[in-house]
């Protein structure tokens, strides 16, 4: 009793709380794969085998689904909320307009081209016109992940990620953060699809635990890791 | 910190399934190197040593498309045979054979045209076969290529890296090996387990090296 | 009887030179191949082997055909009934000394031979070292006692003694020519070397640049010209002394030395590094073993 | 399609700079092993070619930590020079020249040893010093394991790409070089420029081996 | 005078052996070293050059002290006025005869000197060739010429003409020769061939396992017994034939055959491979130049 789930890097960590709240009730074991949600979907495309896609925003599942690789269509499970994260001693009450400043040299973004998160942190830097002073201190992560990573390291001064990253116990504490006013990006809407792929092995868990997702309790833990719902 | 050993176990199944393969497929492969008066033997030899400069990138790439299931080979085996190549540690193994091969094969050839030809003339004029040449007479006496063959093939094997993101992917307990976890837990933030899995790798390599220079002072020097 | 005639071009460091020999062996004679380095002896021994295809030829040994190009027949080495023994021995370094013998070991061949063998060599101590902790006199006898356990018509021998110290050459000298005798085999020997060409063959054949320039008896290649109770003998001036109204000549044959008393005539025109035959007509020498 | 050629030019001018670099730094440690009789030597051997079986994500990890401005000499690179060696060039050639270190100095090594000892005495009995006796007597007479060190540390380079995803970061003009490009393109599913850009390597990478190996039937074997 | 006096433990195949020497050379001789292989010939000329360090040494060369272990003295190579031959020659394969030559060039050298040494070695034909395309002797002349660029006090000549024939061979040691009194050098050479060291040398150190186990004049290292008119010479019987009464003995005496008619007493417990002295009391050789 095993299914895989591909999951958007920006919920690694309550993905993790989800799959062991999971395993508890139901048995089933559940193996996580993290990458940003682009280049799953293109390993979903090149024949990967996972069941259930959560992803960091509806343009892939439902390209997914376009192409007739998933069961049903996408559902949206939460919201994404995209924050600033520094480790350095920064005014995050600047905002943005922090990126101007001669003491930040390198700003970690995911790579906009895979990672929504990377794409809503682009559109927020187009909306207050910093594009231009940004572009050369970018570092662009292959996904949130590495985003984290780079922050947490040190080697950034400045990061764009998610909200549920800088809310899991084991981060809090480390560096400061700050929301970014979530009018001036897209909302981050992530949605979810069970794929045709999990049709050949294990269908009903897969279902089960696309269930589960919507489930109160899951919502629960969504919430918590500062997921909103509309 | 709790560690998955997993990966460990993986990446050694991996390099054992993949070492002993090479060795099927390099010995005879090296054989005809060493004997042969072919004038491809040069492009031959520049094949077989592509993997040592090609980015694991681009063989990533041309896998990924010949592993497809739309592509060829990878419809035979994932209609066929059922066993899919993509992101599936069969198809990792298909990947490290051809990756690792030139590490098998130098060694191989450089200690079997080493050896006098007068050991194999020998052994024909005493009545035995090819076959049994290279098996009683040759193989035996070329036991230091043979261990330094074997030995970077699966050191190699276990440095993969690029190759398997690439035709892998990140899937626990089919391709997630140790290479590709420390990359995944150092984007998790647990620097905890990279620290110990990469520790894990970092002795076990230079033991490895250690080993073959010690015991065999010019060989890898063959590769 | 053994017939040889065969023909292949060899890429030779001077060019391209055709081997081309045409000779019979008689049926448990011993022959040597003698000749400089390079003149194709050791190519003659690996084309009756089987180990080199000439380009053309013709081989039958006691009225079977193991060769003719014409015909396309060409018996692999594995099936012509040859021992050969390699100029480096050849000895499996992976295995003891009786197990270099039984790798020539097939079905037909009885096992107590091998016993027989070590122990006509005087090998059985022996029997369980590896060849590389032999000497070398050792190994040239593994090396020929396996040779031997195919019961092969012809065996070949590669200078076997060439890098042996002069003792140890002499002892072998011995064996090879008594295991010969015993096996009934014919056999063909390589070698530089004078003393074992005279001691040990029936039969010279002295090659130079691919082709047979002499062949015969010992006595009829070598010994063209019998003087007995004469010398001579060529060597080199080392240096010429005057000594009153004599000179003292010294003179390098070998590695001895002949100084000799000689006229002011005699010395003119010679000076030291002169090669010179030294010649004597009532030469009486007294031979002493030593 | 609008191809981007700025990754191509970028990795060719890491590779340049990194293989000019390790002939700097190859030659005099390909020397020292040449000649020592040192106990330290297969330590040294085997330290020397760790990046042959090390994965790159153990390397990445590892540099990364280095590399960082709170780290050595991340910090003395960042605070007192100026130059951070993370997601820069700098730090990319950095890497580049560990990477690709047992590729030059191995056939330097092997080169130097080949030849008779005489010909360094001979030097040093015509009142020439051990410098001049390296670049007017050994350097010369090595042409050959120079060709092959300079071409497979220059290709080795090109494949780079585990290591570069990890200390890379992606950067245009700075860090994206081709086989990180070819990666990306792959995952957005761009197939028509990881064609153009893997092809490109592919052609080359053989090309260069085929030439090595028709050069100098030996010498890549020396690696 | 040069005073060399020198210790070094040296590893030999058969284990330690103490390389122990003292000799002295007078300015401006030739003097030869002779010894078996592994005698520690090589070692002693280059500790003399500086590239071998002897674990303890006095060398002094016209008064100039080059090494004294003692007071911590020990000139490089580079400082010791030394020209060296190796036996493989050493020739820079990158360079022409030319380079080679002004390779070792120093500010103080005379530039005209390589045009002098290539005109005295009949070279200037050949400068602009790279080293591998010359013959045997033709690189040794140039090994030659390069040694004496320098204008060393003291030419070290390691088995120059070993790999030579006996032409070259000959002809070269005429130039070796030459150059060696025309330029005033005192002169070490390591030779093997008797006939080289007889020609060439006043002096002679016979070695053996590293010391030196006799040395003097050729005549007087060698020609201890002093035998005009006699011969006496060491062969081996090649084999013993009756004929009629008397028996025939073929013995080999280096590539010659002497036969002779013995009786059947003289030939009782000869075999052949039986090492002989063969001597002659009224011998009066006739020599002839070939
Ligand atoms: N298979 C072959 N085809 C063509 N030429 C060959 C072949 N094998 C050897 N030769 C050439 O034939 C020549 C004769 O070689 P061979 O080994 O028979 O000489 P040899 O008389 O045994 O000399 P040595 O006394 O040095 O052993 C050599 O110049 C060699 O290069
Ligand atoms: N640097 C060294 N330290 C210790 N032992 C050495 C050294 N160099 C050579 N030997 C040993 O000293 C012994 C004498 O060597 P050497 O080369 O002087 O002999 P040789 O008389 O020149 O012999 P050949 O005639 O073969 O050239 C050899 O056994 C060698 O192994
Ligand atoms: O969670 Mo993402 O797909 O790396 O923005
Ligand atoms: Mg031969
Ligand atoms: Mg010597």
């Amino acid at each position: 009793q095993k299914i895989r789930v591909a999951v958007a890097a920006n919920a690694q960590f309550v993905a993790q709380v989800l799959k062991e709240a999971y395993e508890k009730e139901t048995g089933t074991t559940v193996d996580l794969v993290i990458g940003s949600s682009g280049k799953l979907a293109t390993q979903i495309e090149q024949g990967a085998p996972f069941d259930v896609f959560l992803s960091a925003d509806t343009f892939y599942p439902n390209a997914l689904h376009r192409k007739g690789l998933t069961m049903g269509k996408p559902q949206v499970y939460a919201y994404g909320t995209l924050v600033l994260w520094t480790t350095r001693n920064l005014d995050l009450k600047k905002g943005l307009a922090l990126i101007k400043d001669t003491g930040v040299k390198k700003i970690a973004i995911a790579n906009p081209q895979l990672a929504p998160y990377g794409a809503a942190a682009r559109k927020a830097l187009q909306h207050y016109g910093l594009e231009a002073i940004a572009q050369p201190k970018l570092i662009f992560a292959e996904s949130i992940a590495q985003v984290n990573q780079y922050v947490l390291s040190g080697v950034v001064d400045l990061g764009f990620t998610a909200q549920s990253v800088v809310r899991e116990p084991a981060n809090v504490g480390k560096g400061k953060y700050r929301p970014v006013d979530p009018t001036v990006y897209p909302p981050i809407a992530q949605s979810t699809v069970v794929l045709k792929s999990a049709g050949r092995r294990n269908l009903a868990q897969a279902q089960q635990f696309y269930k589960f997702i919507f489930s109160p309790r899951a919502k629960l833990i969504f919430k918590k890791y500062g997921y909103y719902y509309k | 910190m709790n560690l998955d050993w997993q990966p460990l176990w993986l990446t050694f199944k991996l390099a054992g399934i993949t070492t002993f393969l090479l060795l099927l497929l390099g010995l005879p492969l090296a054989w005809w190197l060493a004997h042969t008066r072919s004038r491809v033997k040069p492009i031959v030899e520049a094949i077989i040593s592509l993997p040592i400069v090609l980015p694991p990138s681009v063989m990533g790439f041309y896998l990924l498309l010949a592993f497809s299931p739309t592509g060829f080979p990878g419809s035979f085996f994932s209609d066929v045979l059922n066993v899919p190549l993509v992101f599936s540690f069969t198809g990792l193994v298909v990947g490290s054979v051809i990756y690792s091969l030139p590490f098998m094969v130098q060694p191989l050839q450089a200690g079997l045209e080493s050896l006098p030809n007068s050991l194999t003339e020998a052994s024909y004029t005493l009545g035995r076969s090819k076959t049994e040449t290279l098996f009683r007479v040759l193989l035996p006496n070329i036991r230091p290529a043979l261990l330094t063959g074997t030995v970077l093939s699966f050191a190699h094997t276990i440095g993969e890296f690029g190759l398997v993101l690439m035709i892998g992917g990140n899937i626990p307990g089919e391709t997630r090996v140790v290479s590709i976890a420390i990359y995944h837990e150092v984007e998790s933030l647990n620097y905890g387990s990279a620290h110990v899995y990469s520790l894990v790798l970092l002795v076990l390599s230079f033991l490895i090296l250690l080993t073959v220079y010690l015991v065999n002072k010019r060989l890898v020097k063959t590769l | 009887m053994i017939q040889i005639r065969v023909r292949k071009s060899l890429l030779m460091a001077s060019g391209k030179t055709e081997l081309a020999v045409d000779f019979n062996l008689e049926a448990g004679s011993f022959c040597t191949l003698y000749g400089k380095s390079g003149a194709g002896k050791t190519t003659i021994l690996k084309i009756l082997a089987g180990l080199i295809q000439p380009d053309e030829g013709f081989i039958s040994v006691n009225d079977e055909v193991w060769l003719d190009t014409g015909k396309n027949i060409n018996l692999p080495p594995q099936k012509r009934e040859i021992g050969f023994v390699f100029q480096d021995y050849a000895l499996f370094p992976n295995m003891t000394v009786r197990e270099n013998l039984q790798y020539a070991l097939n079905g037909k061949t009885d096992k107590n031979r091998i016993d027989d063998l070590l122990e006509r060599a005087a090998l059985q101590q022996l029997a369980h070292r590896k060849p590389l902790t032999l000497s070398g006199g050792q190994q040239q006898r593994v090396a020929l006692m396996r040779a031997l356990v195919r019961k092969p018509q012809i065996l070949l021998l590669d200078e076997p003694l060439s890098a042996l110290d002069l003792e140890m050459r002499q002892t072998l000298q011995t064996e090879i020519y008594g295991l010969h005798q015993s096996f009934h085999t014919t056999t063909l020997l390589v070698s530089h070397q004078l003393s074992e060409i005279y001691r040990l063959s029936d039969f010279i054949i002295s090659l130079e640049n691919g082709k047979i320039m002499a062949q015969g008896t010992p006595a009829g290649v070598f010994g063209r010209e019998r003087l007995s109770s004469k010398i001579q003998l060529i060597g080199e001036v080392l240096s010429i002394r005057e000594n009153g109204v004599v000179y003292i000549l010294d003179i390098l044959v070998g590695n001895n030395i002949i100084k000799t008393v000689t006229t002011a005539e005699e010395v003119q025109g010679l000076q030291p590094g002169d090669q010179v035959k030294v010649s004597a007509k009532a030469f009486n020498p007294i031979v002493q073993k030593l």
